[in-house]
């Protein structure tokens, strides 16, 4: 038990220390402060984890002093405060007016202060996002290292980067929903600050827009939050109800998923994760889509026991993320910007998760936490990668990707592994793609918005993969030397080799990790037969094995028996200046129309999932 | 202006305007002119045919067709002469021009050669008589 | 090897490329290709691609802007190929044996294989061509081993 | 939709396809197909060889032979025309197709319409037929 | 950013058959530019055929194997302006039966050509399997099914015979009910309709600008039929040009379906006007003079412009063909289109290569 | 075991072939033709087998494999019963290689193929998906466990898998993405010879695993009856899909998406809501 505390504890202080070392540090010494504290997360957090593997994966809870809640409460005044001034200095009456509302719910909490003693709550679940933030989080700050070298900022940027992890490592044991908030909102504000990190005139404006959405969910989150006071009386998810509500009862849960809802940018809300793609690729990374967007699914899923049973309610929720992975998937295809491209793609796999998390069924909700993890590190390793060919190629245009392949093999091979894990069988995104789909059996009109969305998603992504893979040398030609430096070759490829081996493991994860989880919230064993993959029956399996064996030798005796001879492609006799640019598929025009079409009728979703309640409470 | 008469079958009488005087070099200089008041008339260009008539001169034949009459022009000039191109005027004229380019040597205004003949394979100026053969 | 180049026979792909004709030729092989003549009956497809493409119907006396487009056609396609010079200008330039501007023959710029006379070449002729030619693959195709 | 009716009838209709090579080519009389000499007649006036468009024939009073490129006939039937002799006749067939370019030789020595066939060597078609013969 | 993809359609390719090129520059499969190349079939045959005038009559057939007779018979025609020779009536009405038979074959080419670019396969050979029809009907009459050889100076070389008359209009009789079909299904298959309706538009202005003749000129309203100069027997017979004014690719499919019927009215007209008499009268002499002349090719007007100098050689044949006006067109239509559409447009003008570049 | 098990392996490509042999002898004779002899698709497979092997690039070659070897584990998920969903998913990612194998050639007519292709699939894998779907809801997504009564229940989704046929056998009016006369073959133009093959037989293994879908909708009383029932329904499906082809003419990329996203889905919405309503009822 004590292990599991003092790492807690250290996977909070270590980052946040080695924050203020960054922010007050030499520049001398940003390099070896950073490393060490990026290591020593990581360390931390795998010790944790075969701690806690070691206990048979039970849950462990961290009591807290009572007299604790008052200084959160405090500190979340500062921070709201913050906000306040942010909002006056970037000219934003929303800002202010949010602000001005936190700190009133504040102060309506302070004055009903919880009964029970509120704790940390390590979970898988928990666990899962400490192990996300730790490890994937620290080699983005390794890699920012690298990324930001020529940045005379750059001690600013790698201490909030540092802190972010702290933070975040403390909102996910957060079992106290005030606690939650606090950190919540500071990662808004972390947020703010890295989007705006390069002062343009877009990134201000990109930072601004972030700070507006996010202090609006951090009002809806505070307001959630009073009101389960009011309703439930308890700040603890823990102690919410499990099932069975109806009426008033939920609006609390409703106003808690619009805050979800902001943080991980659903329909409507997605503009400001989009324009946060003009920050340094580290930071849309780490903030914008394996962690920090990650805080509003794990919020979701921390609530959906409570809502067992009342489908009508929490069809919303599916509604709202499987409308934002249908829209968000098509208008990726429309892009040419590769970053922008996995920003939509982001919103769209949070989609999925809260489209799981409403669905709410023991399937579901194990898809939902496999598709948590997967996405993460997948992302992760195509953000930076594209991150290195931006450096490269001074581009994040796919169509300046054209032939990466014979310039930068191993980031194509890295971005190749990003989307191969995220769309291929028999990846980690593949297992919680066949189990989505199966659960839409239990509501069949979400299948219709996971069918086009699934097609868009194969589109957009081997539309980038194949403008990558394109040979313009022939074949004998030998690949050039990748010119990246040797710091991002290390790190793709541990992500890389991080993202295939998790993939492998699928099955144990499974059910090891997320099994517990799904079973905690419904107390339903056998969920892992199911997840075996190919065991239809047993011979199959060995069956295939041959086969496949056999048409390797044939395959391979073919290749070997003739040369290959090289020839040129066919320009129908013309000797062919190959040129192609990318397929975009819809106009501009259109893609407004679209986006706007989406924003109303998820506007319209979010509304009527506040108005919910309130007519299950007249009827 | 012109002299034209009515199209019945096979029978054209050609000899329009022809300008295959001393001022011979400058007499096509009207050809815009010409081309300009056609296009207004709503006249079809029908064809600009070169011939070599010796001694380094072309002689190039502008055949109109006004409601089935056939009008025509005729203009002796300088093979190494630059033209000017009616092209913008009919943009149909682009590759009679061109053809007269490739195939008897000339020059127009703006127009490239290419279009039919290969570069660096086939014969220059085909149409134009050689001393040999004449 | 041998049954797979004997089922070779059975499944001629065309390509065809007009170098310079004067359409007749043409005009009779696409007959080949609808219900009166229908190689489809000998496994002829028209597959236009030289990549995937067994026999070539060149028709034509080869001008000089076509030459090296032919070439480069020809050197498309993966062996066993085989080459028919459809119609008298393809096979000797004969109809334009005084233009400036033609190769005289598909054989001075590709080897042909064999010449099918007729201006224009009828079609039982282009189907006796067709059929002469896919007696030289089995042949060919063991050449092709041998080397 | 009419295009549903007639590709139902075709279904059970006997296709129009022609089973040539299997059966004989379907010529109607009237067809050019191949010029022939009946060589007894021929007085060697070498007016087929001079109105020839594609200098396909060529006479050799010597050697009492007409030799013809069938790969450069294009069957215009002006040898027939101007022959005063009516040596020559068109029948309807069509020449063969073969590995080079067919030369048929009509020679006194032999009976009449009969040929001996040569070919000329590949890559050599623009070649006249008076060159090849002298080969 | 978006940068346009470059790909050359052309010389060889599936949906031409003959040799051309099209640079095309798509932006999204949308044509932002179109470079038409040509020259792939120039041969040179304007300098060949001036070399001995009466083998040219053979040789001249051979600018197009599509026209082959609309080529002999214009070149004859010029002749025997030159010549100042009237030719026998009954010449001039086999002529005009040859003439109709070959628009015929010539626009049924064009229409399962059309119909083979937008992947109607079935309709191809339908076109095709009624062409036989007429090919085989051409066969009989002049001896070949390509190159007719059938126009020389002075009148044609082999008459028709009372059973061929009878045997032509059966094979018209036969054809006319098997056309209407076809035209019914060009007329008002769905999927047809679709593809062509409003695709590749030639207005009526850029139809002049451009200087477009026959069908294409037709169907952008421009009433436009070198017939109706009454050459050849086109002055007996009840002509009535097709015109529409739409310019899209249905309207040019259109023109060409009607005329095939119409063309089907004319031959059984002439077959009526069809009197005892000679076909061919003897020329004397070398020409000497100039003389043009003009017929109404399938692709519309053909003109020769012959100058000759007395002796065997002409001193300059000049041949405008009507595709060397019409091809041209194309670069009008294609911007802005798709590319699903360019083969479709570029066919729709019933591009001649082999005429346009000779 | 093992035996019986490559003996199924084999003769869903072997059916298939000879349905494409039948496909192109019933489109001839629909247009009037004699056509191929019955065999032909065989003979065209073996004459590619034996073509030289000329390739672009490597990429291309291994991509051909990777798509036959989806294609084949698909269909042998299939024919052993497994998961629908699971051989869906396979089965695209055969597609997919498909695509991966046109982009990585330096080549314009494979680069719009592939884009098309793409589309393609954006037509008919949501048809599928949710064809598979809606076979899920009838009871289970195991081949094995799928009882009679499909046709009954869901006969629509039948007809709606009909255009998804059409496309998958490059048949006018949606055989876009291998449009002949725009872009040659599309996203085959640059292969040739062995690995054409490998690609032609892939797509052997996926329209079998799509016949098989559709055989599922029939049961017989015996085994013999199940059998042909099996194959004359697929017949039907296969022969409307010919008729199609030779009644149309290839519509545009554009059409093809819309109609397969209004009509195609919309059939399926229609069959499910009707379902839906029985069962309040
Ligand atoms: S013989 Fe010459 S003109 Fe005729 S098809 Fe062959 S190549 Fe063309
Ligand atoms: S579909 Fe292709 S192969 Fe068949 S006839 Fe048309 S162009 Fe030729
Ligand atoms: S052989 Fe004759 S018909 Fe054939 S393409 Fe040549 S010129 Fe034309
Ligand atoms: S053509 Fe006249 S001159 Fe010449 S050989 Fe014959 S008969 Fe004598
Ligand atoms: S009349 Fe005829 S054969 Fe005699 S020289 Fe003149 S062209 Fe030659
Ligand atoms: S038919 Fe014509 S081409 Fe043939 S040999 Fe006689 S004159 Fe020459
Ligand atoms: S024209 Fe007649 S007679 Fe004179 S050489 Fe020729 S075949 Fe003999
Ligand atoms: S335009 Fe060309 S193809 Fe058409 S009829 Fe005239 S010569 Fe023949």
């Amino acid at each position: 038990m004590a292990t599991i505390e003092t790492a807690i504890t250290l996977l909070i202080f270590v980052p946040l220390i080695g924050a203020i070392a960054c922010l007050v540090g030499q520049r001398k010494i940003l390099k070896q402060v950073t490393i060490m504290t990026a290591v020593a997360t990581a360390v931390i957090s795998l010790i944790l984890f075969i701690e806690i593997a070691g206990q048979g994966f039970i849950d462990t809870r961290i009591f807290l002093p009572d007299d604790l809640g008052y200084l959160v409460e405090i500190f979340g005044a500062i921070v709201a405060l913050t906000f306040l001034y942010l909002g006056w200095r970037t000219r934003s009456i929303l800002v202010i007016a949010f602000s001005i509302g936190q700190l009133a719910v504040l102060s309506t909490i302070l004055l009903t202060p919880g009964s029970e003693t509120s704790f940390f709550l390590i979970d898988t679940l928990a666990l899962i996002m400490v192990m996300i933030t730790s490890i994937i989080g620290s080699i983005i700050a390794l890699y920012s290292l690298t990324y930001m070298r020529n940045d005379p900022r750059r001690g600013v940027f790698l201490a909030v980067i540092l802190a972010f992890l702290g933070i975040m490592n403390a909102a996910a044991i957060s079992n106290d929903i005030r606690w939650f908030d606090v950190f919540w909102s500071i990662t808004t504000l972390f947020s703010f600050l890295l989007i705006g990190h390069t002062r343009t005139d877009d990134a201000r404006a990109a930072a601004r827009l972030a700070l507006i959405i996010n202090t609006g969910g951090g009002l809806a989150l505070l307001l959630g939050a009073r009101l389960m006071m009011h309703y439930h009386e308890t700040y603890l998810f823990t102690d919410l109800p499990i099932g069975n509500m109806t009426g008033l009862v939920l609006l609390p849960l409703a106003f808690i998923s619009i805050g979800a809802f902001t943080k991980s940018a659903q329909l409507p809300f997605q503009s400001w994760l989009l324009d946060a793609m003009v920050a340094p690729t580290p930071v849309s990374a780490l903030l914008h889509s394996s962690t920090m967007v990650n805080l509003g699914v794990f919020l979701v899923l921390r609530i959906t026991p409570s809502l067992q049973g009342e489908t009508f309610f929490s069809i919303f929720i599916a509604l709202i993320g499987g409308l934002s992975f249908l829209i968000t998937s098509i208008l990726a295809m429309t892009q040419s910007n590769a970053k922008r491209i996995l920003a939509y793609s982001t919103v769209g796999n949070l989609g999925l998760i809260f489209m799981c998390a409403g669905i709410g069924t023991p399937l579901a909700l194990a898809a939902a936490v496999i598709l948590l993890l997967y996405h993460a590190i997948s992302k992760a390793l195509l953000f930076l990668a594209v991150g290195v060919v931006q450096e490269g190629k001074m581009s994040e245009d796919i169509e300046d990707m054209y032939s990466l392949r014979r310039d930068m093999p191993l980031v194509t091979l890295s971005i190749f592994i990003g989307i191969a894990t995220l769309v291929l069988p028999p990846f980690g995104m593949f297992v919680s793609k066949w189990l989505i789909s199966e659960t839409t059996t239990t509501f069949p009109l979400l299948a219709f918005l996971l069918a086009v969305g699934f097609a868009s998603m194969v589109v957009y992504y081997f539309k980038w993969l194949g403008i990558l893979l394109t040979s313009f040398t022939g074949t004998r030609r030998p690949l050039r030397e990748d010119v990246s430096p040797q710091s991002y070759r290390w790190i793709l490829g541990a992500l890389s080799a991080g993202a295939v081996a998790i993939s492998a493991l699928v099955g144990p994860i499974t059910h090891y990790l997320i099994s517990p989880f799904v079973a905690m919230e419904y107390e339903l064993p056998g969920l892992t037969e199911s997840l075996s993959i190919f065991t239809v029956e047993g011979e199959v399996q060995a069956l295939l094995i041959l086969f496949l064996v056999v048409l390797a030798i044939l395959i391979i005796s073919l290749f070997r028996r003739r040369s290959r001879d090289v020839t040129v492609p066919y320009g129908g006799g013309e000797e062919v200046i190959f040129q192609a640019g990318g397929s975009y598929y819809l106009s501009n025009e259109l893609v407004t129309k679209i986006t706007r079409i989406g924003n109303l009728i998820g506007a319209t979703l979010i509304v009527i999932l506040v108005i919910i309640p309130l007519i299950m409470e007249v009827f | 202006m012109a002299s034209s008469e009515h199209y019945r079958y096979g029978k054209i009488r050609l000899g329009g305007e022809s300008l295959n005087n001393s001022s011979a070099n400058e007499s096509h200089k009207v050809i815009r002119d010409i081309a300009v008041r056609m296009k207004n008339r709503g006249v079809r260009l029908v064809s600009i045919t070169g011939r070599d008539c010796d001694e380094g001169n072309i002689e190039l034949i502008y055949v109109f067709d006004e409601d089935g009459v056939i009008l025509d022009h005729r203009f002796v000039v300088d093979v190494e002469r630059e033209l000017d191109s009616i092209s913008d005027i009919y943009s149909g004229a682009i590759n009679m021009e061109r053809e007269n380019i490739d195939l008897l040597g000339m020059k127009f205004k703006g127009l490239t050669p290419g279009l039919l003949l290969e570069p660096e394979k086939s014969v220059i100026a085909p149409l134009r008589k050689r001393q040999e053969e004449v | 090897m041998g049954l797979l180049d004997k089922i070779g026979t059975k499944s001629p792909w065309i390509l065809h490329f007009d170098t310079g004709s004067c359409n007749g030729c043409d005009l009779e092989i696409w007959a080949l290709l609808t219900p009166k003549y229908d190689v489809e009956r000998f496994g002829g497809i028209n597959r236009a691609n030289p990549k995937q493409a067994d026999i070539l119907l060149i028709t034509g006396p080869v001008t000089m802007r076509c030459e090296d487009r032919l070439r480069n056609l020809y050197e498309q396609v993966p062996e066993p190929k085989l080459v028919v010079a459809c119609g008298n200008c393809a096979s000797t330039g004969a109809p334009f044996h005084n233009c400036y501007n033609v190769c005289q023959g598909v054989d001075k710029v590709i080897p042909v294989d064999v010449y099918v006379p007729g201006c224009a070449a009828c079609p039982e002729a282009l189907i006796d061509g067709f059929v002469r030619a896919l007696s030289l693959w089995e042949d060919k195709a063991r050449r092709r081993e041998s080397e | 939709m009419s295009m549903l009716r007639s590709s139902l009838r075709n279904l059970f209709q006997r296709p129009v396809t022609t089973a040539y090579p299997n059966v004989q080519a379907d010529l109607p009389q009237s067809n050019r197909g191949r010029v022939m000499w009946e060589m007894s007649k021929c007085i060697y006036c070498r007016r087929c060889e001079r109105v020839c468009p594609t200098n396909a024939i060529s006479t050799n009073k010597e050697a009492k032979s007409q030799t013809i490129v069938r790969n450069r006939c294009i069957t215009c039937n002006a040898c027939v025309e101007v022959c005063p002799t009516q040596t020559i006749s068109m029948v309807a067939d069509y020449s063969k197709p073969d590995l080079a370019p067919t030369v048929h030789i009509f020679s006194a020595n032999l009976p009449d319409y009969n040929f001996r066939v040569e070919h000329l060597p590949r890559g050599s078609g623009s070649r006249r037929p008076d060159e090849v013969t002298n080969d | 950013m978006k940068r346009p993809t470059t790909i050359p359609i052309g010389p060889q390719h599936p949906a031409f058959l003959e040799p051309l090129n099209i640079g095309l520059e798509l932006e999204e499969e949308r044509v932002v530019g179109a470079t038409l190349n040509l020259g792939y079939n120039h041969r040179g045959m304007e300098y060949a055929l001036a070399l001995d005038y009466k083998k040219t009559q053979y040789l001249v057939e051979r600018v197009c194997g599509i026209c082959s007779n609309h080529h002999s018979a214009a070149y004859c025609q010029t002749m025997e302006d030159i010549y100042d020779i009237e030719v026998p009536v009954r010449a001039k009405v086999i002529r005009t039966i040859m003439m109709e038979c070959q628009r015929i074959t010539s626009h049924l080419l064009a229409l399962g050509h059309t119909a083979e670019t937008m992947g109607y396969e079935n309709l191809f050979m339908q076109c095709f399997r009624e062409r036989e029809l007429a090919m085989r009907l051409v066969n009989e009459i002049s001896g070949n099914r390509v190159h007719y050889s059938i126009n020389v100076i002075g009148g044609i070389k082999r008459d028709m015979d009372a059973g061929m008359e009878r045997h032509t209009a059966n094979v018209m009789r036969e054809l006319r009910p098997l056309l209407e079909d076809l035209r019914d299904v060009f007329a008002r298959d769905n999927t047809l309709v679709k593809r062509m309706k409003d695709v590749g538009v030639l207005t009526n202005e850029q139809a002049r600008d451009w200087c477009t003749v026959g069908p294409v000129a037709r169907a952008s309203g421009l009433p436009q039929d070198i017939r109706e100069d009454g050459f050849a027997a086109y002055d007996m017979i009840d002509l009535k040009p097709v015109v529409r004014d739409e310019g899209d690719c249905y309207a040019r499919t259109m023109v060409r379906m009607d005329e095939c019927l119409h063309s089907i009215d004319l031959i059984e007209e002439c077959l009526k006007l069809l009197d005892e008499g000679p076909v061919i009268m003897t020329v004397k002499g070398h020409p000497t003079g100039e003389g043009l002349s003009r017929v109404e090719a399938p692709r519309g007007e053909l003109l020769y412009h012959v100058k000759a100098i007395g002796g065997l050689q002409l001193d300059r044949i000049k041949i405008r063909t009507p595709a060397f006006l019409n091809v041209p067109s194309v670069q009008a239509m294609l911007p802005g289109s798709r590319l699903a559409d360019v083969p479709l447009i570029t066919v729709s003008v019933d591009p001649c290569i082999c005429c346009t570049d000779r | 075991m093992i035996l019986s098990s490559i003996a199924i392996l084999l003769l869903g490509p072997l059916l298939v072939g000879i349905s494409m042999g039948l496909d192109r002898k019933i489109t001839a004779r629909l247009q009037n033709r004699r056509g191929p002899p019955l065999l032909q698709p065989f003979y065209d497979i073996g004459k590619l087998l034996s073509k030289q092997s000329l390739v672009l690039s490597d990429l291309q070659a291994l991509f051909a494999s990777f798509s036959l070897i989806f294609h084949i584990i698909a269909f042998a998920l299939f024919a052993f019963g497994g998961n629908l969903l699971v051989i869906f998913f396979i089965s695209s990612m055969g597609a997919i290689f498909l695509v991966l194998g046109a982009y990585s050639t330096p080549s314009p007519y494979s680069h719009l193929g592939a884009n098309r292709e793409l589309l393609a699939m954006l037509a008919y894998e949501p048809i599928l998906f949710l064809a598979v779907i809606a076979i899920g809801m009838q009871g289970s997504f195991l081949v094995g466990e799928i009882v009679p009564g499909l046709l009954s229940h869901i006969p629509l989704i039948l007809i709606a898998l009909l255009p998804v046929l059409v496309i998958l056998l490059e048949k006018s009016p949606f055989d876009v993405p291998t449009a002949h006369q725009e872009l040659v073959t599309g996203p085959y133009v640059e292969y040739s010879g062995p690995y054409l093959a490998l690609l032609e037989l892939g797509h052997w293994y996926q329209l079998a695993f799509v016949y098989g879908m559709i055989t599922l909708f029939i049961w017989g009383t015996g085994i013999t009856s199940d059998i042909i029932l099996k194959l004359v329904l697929a017949f039907i499906l296969l022969f409307a899909a010919i008729l199609i082809d030779n009644i149309t003419a290839r519509l545009t990329r554009k059409s093809m998406v819309a109609f397969m996203l209004t009509v195609g889905i919309g059939l399926i919405a229609l069959n499910l809501l009707i379902l839906y309503i029985i069962e309040v009822i």
